[in-house]
């Protein structure tokens, strides 16, 4: 079945959730990502997936619930402020722990905003937009190759932990279209047994139920202990991120996503000069990569985030690196998409100042 | 010529060519030109004068780009004036193809949001 | 080898098209490529543009400021665009709707009949095929065979009959560029 | 107390059924909630369908639903058992789904998902509770208090200049041509038990038909809610809510009835 | 061209309303927004109410309405206009307000503010532009798109079974006490046009008189999301629209009309 | 009209909005904060106050919008999966610039979780739970007095910087009751002049609009500059916080809200067993105390960070310290509080310990 | 004895004390008792050998408490046995007053969420 | 000085509003006072408790897990509660509700018959008026005429009439404690 294609990022997405055994997707139309329920409206009914275009992202998170509750692969897509809509949502489904696909194609915010690709949800797909401790496992692709590798990925997570995951794209990835690969997948390989669904009670077995309720205070921390448990899980075993030329570097680009092939372009552009720069791509945005960052931070002299936003993974990186080395930023917002070479800009004046101990955080004006 | 009563004026800057006017035009009074205004449309004209100032064609213009007149009513009783319509930048045929029509409607429209 | 090129005009000329159909054709020949389009607000007058990168490694970003060609269907994209272009690259432009022409000295620039070539061959909508065809021409990215292989994927299954005249016009663009280069020789 | 009853003479005509769970009911005495409950698992076990049967809670006082009903069951965020319901019966479209939800989750901020999944046609049965209430968040007005109805939010009585109307979201429903079957019960008495049990009967035989959407609104009590006893509680909903809730069918085999004609006439 | 036209022998009897700014709108040719943009500011010209009219603007293709009209407005997120209405309204309640919004918008994701709006009697106007699709997002089907029509998400149709049927919510409210006004219009013909503008001065007068919920849809075109030049656009809209979206009064004063009883009866 | 009463914190906080000159109130019921409506639906609307209980969360955040832009002073209030279901709504009015005040009475998450009190929504609240770069203004009160005052100052601050402010409270400091003086405030003092409300335009002005629409990139970009900025001087102005026996602490206790209560005890209990301990307690959550925390890390030891979740202030505590010093965290979950014993417990092991180098984080088990 | 031809179970350790059944019984067979039970509710209790079996009581009781027999009909009539009612825990006055009645349910009910 | 005192019992008891009581009264001289409450799950068999700390200085924790005093109305309570009262604190209830007698000598122990002298004045709600009374007479947190003040405050305008049999009550609580004492001179 592996053949090549030139898709758009949505639509690799979609064919690779029919690929990948996903049996339901909910969503609402919104730009940048509605080729998602496009795609999946023709050839996914085709093939045998509920379609469902509902009245709301609100009624197609919970129904996201419920048919993941019954055991169903299933999936939504949405852009950021229909994301916003299904945060109540998402924190019952982490509670629950219920395993299912979130995509979020990021444009620019707040409010309505733009349509224009960003990465300003980042704090909200990676500390939690809704209430309580809970996370998304958070996979950033970079590609339309990725956009579509994701999604068994992220289906697979999902499944083996019980929790949702989220694709963290944005509107470039989207909306771009590259050559891409379907691997060789079959779901039934893949989707394990899942005893615990809501799929009628036989008389052999306890009734099960899904909630999130816990009324007593001391249940619901056993609960937390639980989740956080499988979070340290998650930690230790799905941490994944690229490095770049980053053996020998000496000021370390820090991206993810789109801003992440600009980055590399400056690499490239950089080490075209002699500059030794690198880069540090998080590939999962939650759990998050601190460990590397800890261990490059004895190398490198100093950070630099680049982010289409105003500054929000750059924390995580200074968590990492913990004071060993100055962290700088450079953002991008609202849409705006950072060019290679303002960012090459940025890393020639680091090189070119004699102190490095402390960047700014500078925002275009 | 005929008794004209009224006229139009349109702004063919504005004008999207919908064919909107030339429909509701009782008179026929209405077509579309074969030129294309500066964002691309053939624009709408008057092509003959007998205009009876009926405002159907500008309440439904969905740009109001058409602003109607009539002759001023004396005495209770519509005095009649020389033709004032001008056909303007129409020289061939007037009508247009649908098929180019479209292609040009492709060049305005919706914001996706 | 690695070429960036922007495809940018009107909305309804068919540029996005044109760079899929580039994309489809590298990608025929093995090449890494991306295509990324300016998506949204088609509001603002209606123009429209996408990059497209062919390249023999893995390309970096798909989203650069500076080009080794620029294709430019109407006024706007050429006053936009010239400065965007390399030094030493190509802007070819529809000499049709460009009154203001480009002003740079340190690039190529090809001016293209190719709507009037277009209305020649019987469908003004081809005009985007005799651009690529002119591009190709200069610039040698992709062959046509390529190319067409790469229209039969791009069109929709329904205007499958409407492959000839695309080829037709292809062939008139390569033309034109060998035409125009003659007299300079 | 068994051993008083020689009980082989006997033979039991009504107990508990055995799709209800041991647990005992956390509802306050006399609360129509148990009863609903009672009679639904009941008809789940006279149509043999226990295993086939998958529940939705709602967010009210019956979010424990689950502890009560021996079925498969979801608890919904509230407002949400009709998407949850409709997520469930999609990728299982041969098991019986029914959400169970109060008049704030339902008829407030569950109106979007009730309305469209009725209109959809969905194929669930959706018991929907009112009391004219908020039972489980200590008595504030809902969306179906009766005009003059006194409660933690409308401590003057709720009035129709600023709060609205009783909302009577089960004639809107009745209307759709999404719904198949759309009835108006109770359970204060015997026989509206009785009535109350065919029409759940009914709502599953149409599921199984694939006939689309069944709405069950019960006119219930809530005696702490009220601040009543039960059984003035029922007084008073007989006297005050049946004039703007009466009790019948709206809509049968998907054909709207006579209620809904005097309905729309008394518009 | 201005010299062409001798005007002194002339007297205006039409021109654009200065209630709307001299922004061109970025609608498609042909589009009924624009109309109705045109009809709803000449309204508030002729009332004198421009200085005491708040708009709310939905998302959807209309999301620009406050770059067109030339009144005080706000922009909503989408669905949720007759929520932002209403918080105008109740802390401005002597100024007039009005909520303008696409099938999308009113009919899916703003479903239960609409409602909610509406049985409260919240004293405002509510345009509901029903042009069956989502115009803005590019053409994907709308609860309100009718049976077998084709929508980038509905290819092979809009079909009952799973995607349920055109969603009639006009008629819903038209049942709600709290609405005092609601009538169904279109603007695709000059009758049609001066019908709609009736309709539009009578809801001020209503929202004045301070009589409640006041609701205009206009059944309308998309030209673009349909596929078809506004003309034909226009007669599909007459042909297949207006059969299940009929033109006229639902309710008037208060009182629902004759044709609600013809729904319901046909229902 | 300063007079003291005896008043559990969610009756104080509505008293205080009523003296606050607030003028709606919108909002839907859910414990534990039902008294605020409850209250509000009998004093405020006898006092004069636009009070409605309404269809949803959803539509309340959608009606201070309206309200808001409108030019009045109003709020709502809601406890944790309600203010989920306002994140679209939040990141609408944060980009629409619009004061207004949100009360967020936390209980145990995630999900439908418990109605006990919690601090598991301080990401949501501080990191942005909506789409794109926004920040909340943050005040976290530790008293009955205080969740009256901060309704004063949240309506002042949000008018001066046309910014959403939230209280963020929790189920304890909602339902307890304790003295409250409600101080003399004359709303028309405080409140500015809105020229820029939608009230309806006279014909000596250009028409208002309220907007988070930039459809272009560049415009998109230009607006969230204004916004950073905006947070800057917010960042440079509001920042507010406690120090209790700072000064000679060897072990530094953060703590806001209902644990900083906790804490204080532990100081004291710590003192009286000649333990230097001492506690910092942020009060604004946005904007956060950063700097006196870099301050401190000079003279302290080590940091025990106390809250009632599994570990989110703590994240900006270490960014405060930035290595300096080691960070620790204690936390419970799901609605359980810390006793301040089991905390001294902890603050004792930390003396114990020759290398204080490492605390590791710990959920109780 | 008047003939018996049913009679209930009443799991008084569960009742509530509504006395839905109360109301609901015909025959008047059912009684509040003076004492509370375990959970703090004054239960009800058959209080009269009368019971037809009707199920009134059991359809109406929100707590499932109570089940109904009735003589088993052999060879189609039902076959008439002597009385099997047993009366417990009831000495004196069996109605409890409604003020009582009410603070007793605040023990028990509603969960906030 | 600083008190620290947990009321527990059945909800319906009145615990909370007896916490209440001794909150007001404590404000009207001017202590630092605060109450909490457990809210919330009702259903657990209904039982509640609130915590009261009355002092002089600013109070740091309102919630606290050692007591000076513990006024327990049932066994639940006292089984939960008796271990939580610090030495040499005061555990007291109900003697007509508890079997399970508290067994920890460290602490003094006060079974009142609180149910049995409420129900002697009439109505049984007055027994935790009695619980209170007694308590103070104990304890001497506050004195009774601040008591009373706190009752206006606590009780509902409509039910002030209620107040002079919830004097009586206060006041037979705390001679039950002087009547109990005498015995043991
Ligand atoms: C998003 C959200 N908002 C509010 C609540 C609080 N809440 C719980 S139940 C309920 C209303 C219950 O009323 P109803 O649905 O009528 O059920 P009843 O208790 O009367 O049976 C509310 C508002 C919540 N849990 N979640
Ligand atoms: C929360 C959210 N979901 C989805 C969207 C994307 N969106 C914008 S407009 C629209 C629908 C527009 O359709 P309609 O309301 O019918 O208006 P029309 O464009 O047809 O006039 C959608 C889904 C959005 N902006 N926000
Ligand atoms: S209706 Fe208006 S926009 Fe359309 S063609 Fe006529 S003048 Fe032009
Ligand atoms: S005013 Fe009437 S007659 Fe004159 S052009 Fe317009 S529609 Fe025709
Ligand atoms: S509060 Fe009302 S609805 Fe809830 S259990 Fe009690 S009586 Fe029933
Ligand atoms: S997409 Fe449709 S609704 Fe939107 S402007 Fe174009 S024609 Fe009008
Ligand atoms: S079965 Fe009938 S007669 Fe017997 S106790 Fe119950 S209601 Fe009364
Ligand atoms: S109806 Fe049931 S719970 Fe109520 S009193 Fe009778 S037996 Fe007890
Ligand atoms: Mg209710
Ligand atoms: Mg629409």
């Amino acid at each position: 079945m592996s053949e090549t294609r030139l898709m758009k990022g949505n639509e690799a997405l979609a064919e690779a959730a029919i690929r990948a055994g996903c049996k339901g997707y909910f969503g609402y139309p919104i730009t940048p990502q509605s080729e998602v329920v496009e795609y999946l409206a023709e050839e996914g009914r085709q093939r045998g997936m509920v379609v469902m275009q509902v009245e709301s992202e609100l009624a197609a998170i919970n129904m996201v619930y419920g048919a993941a509750g019954a055991g169903a692969r299933v999936m939504t897509s949405s852009s950021s402020p229909g994301i916003s809509l299904m945060q109540e949502g998402l924190s019952y489904i982490a509670c629950a722990e219920l395993p299912c696909l979130i995509v979020n194609v990021n444009r620019g915010g707040p409010g309505l905003g733009t349509i224009q690709p960003s990465q300003g949800d980042y704090f909200q797909a990676t500390k939690g937009g809704g209430h309580g401790d809970y996370h998304l496992i958070v996979l950033a692709p970079a590609s339309v190759q990725e956009m579509a590798d994701f999604v068994y990925d992220g289906f697979d997570i999902a499944d083996k932990y019980r929790n949702p995951v989220m694709i963290l794209a944005d509107g470039a990835l989207g909306q771009m279209m590259e050559k891409v690969v379907f691997k060789e997948y079959t779901p039934a390989e893949h989707i394990p047994p899942k005893p615990w669904a809501t799929v009628g009670k036989p008389p052999t077995r306890e009734r099960n139920i899904i909630t999130s309720l816990f009324i007593q205070p001391e249940k619901m921390e056993t609960i937390n202990i639980g989740l956080q448990a499988k979070y340290q899980r998650v930690r230790e075993n799905e941490i994944r991120y690229e490095l770049v030329e980053a053996d020998d570097a000496e000021v370390l680009l820090v991206a993810y996503g789109l801003s992440s092939r600009i980055c590399k372009k400056v690499v490239e552009l950089a080490r075209q000069q002699g500059l030794p720069v690198g880069l540090l791509r998080p590939i999962t945005l939650y759990p998050y990569p601190y460990e590397i960052l800890q261990e490059l931070s004895e190398r490198i002299s100093s950070v630099l985030v680049v982010e289409m936003n105003s500054g929000q993974m750059v924390e995580d990186v200074r968590l990492g690196i913990n004071g060993k080395v100055p962290v700088g930023f450079y953002g991008r917002m609202g849409g705006v998409i950072p060019s290679a070479e303002e960012v090459l800009h940025k890393v020639i004046e680091m090189f070119d100042r004699v102190e490095l101990k402390h960047v700014e955080e500078e925002y275009h004006a | 010529m005929a008794s004209v009563r009224g006229t139009v004026k349109i702004n063919i800057q504005t004008c999207k060519g919908c064919e909107l006017c030339v429909e509701a035009c009782p008179q026929e009074s209405l077509k579309l030109s074969k030129e294309i205004n500066a964002i691309g449309y053939h624009y709408a004209v008057l092509v003959q004068d007998n205009c009876t100032g009926c405002v159907n064609c500008a309440l439904v213009c969905p740009d109001a780009v058409i602003t109607v007149y009539r002759s001023i009513k004396k005495g209770g009783k519509r005095e009649l004036k020389e033709p004032i319509a001008t056909i303007t930048h129409v020289s061939r045929d007037i009508k247009v193809s649908i098929d180019t029509l479209s292609q040009s409607q492709q060049s305005i429209g919706r914001v996706d949001i | 080898m690695t070429h960036e090129i922007l495809f940018a005009g009107f909305g309804g000329q068919g540029v996005l098209s044109m760079g899929q159909t580039l994309a489809y054709a590298a990608m025929t020949e093995e090449k890494e490529v991306s295509w990324m389009p300016s998506y949204g607000p088609e509001m603002r007058g209606g123009t429209a543009n996408c990059i497209v990168i062919v390249s023999n490694k893995p390309i970096s970003s798909p989203i650069i400021s500076k080009f080794d060609a620029v294709v430019a269907l109407n006024q706007p994209s050429v006053d936009k665009f010239e400065k965007a272009v390399k030094p030493n690259g190509v802007l070819i432009y529809d000499s049709g709707s460009v009154f203001i022409l480009p002003s740079r000295t340190d690039i190529t620039v090809v001016p293209v009949a190719s709507e009037f070539e277009a209305l020649k061959l019987g469908n003004v909508r081809v005009r985007n095929m005799v651009m690529l065809g002119a591009f190709l021409s200069v610039c040698q990215v992709v062959n046509v065979p390529s190319v067409m292989k790469g229209l039969s994927e791009v069109l929709p299954q329904r205007y499958h009959h409407l492959l000839a005249v695309n080829q037709q016009a292809l062939e008139r663009g390569e033309d034109l560029i060998i035409e125009a280069a003659t007299p300079l020789v | 107390m068994p051993e008083t009853f020689p009980l082989d003479h006997l033979e039991c005509v009504w107990e508990k059924p055995d799709t209800l769970t041991e647990t005992r009911f956390h509802y306050c005495p006399g609360c129509g909630h148990g009863v609903v409950h009672k009679i639904l698992m009941e008809a789940v076990k006279e149509l043999g369908i226990q295993g086939d049967t998958i529940g939705v809670a709602p967010v009210g006082c019956s979010v424990f639903a689950y502890h009560y009903m021996d079925v498969d069951m979801q608890e919904a965020a509230h407002g949400r058992a009709a998407a949850v319901a409709t997520g469930i019966k999609r990728v299982l479209p041969e098991k019986y789904v029914y959400s169970y939800q109060g008049d704030g989750d339902l008829a407030a901020i569950g109106t979007a998902e009730t309305i469209h999944a009725a209109n959809r046609g969905e194929n669930i049965l959706v018991i929907f509770i009112n009391n004219a209430i908020y039972g489980m968040t200590g008595g504030q007005m809902a969306p179906t208090s009766i005009i003059g109805m006194k409660t933690s939010t409308t401590p003057e009585g709720r009035e129709i200049a600023t709060q609205g109307f009783p909302f009577k979201i089960t004639e809107l429903i009745a209307m759709l041509p999404g719904a198949y079957y759309v009835t108006r019960q109770s359970v204060h008495t015997p026989n509206a038990v009785r009535s109350f049990k065919k029409a759940v009967l009914k709502a599953f035989q149409a599921q199984k038909e694939k006939r689309g959407y069944c709405l069950i609104e019960v006119v219930s009590n809530c005696p702490s809610g009220w601040k009543l006893t039960p059984v003035d509680a029922n007084k008073w909903m007989e006297e005050n809510m049946f004039p703007v809730y009466p009790i019948g069918d709206l809509k049968v085999e998907g054909k709207l009835g006579e209620r809904m004609f005097t309905q729309v006439t008394k518009n």
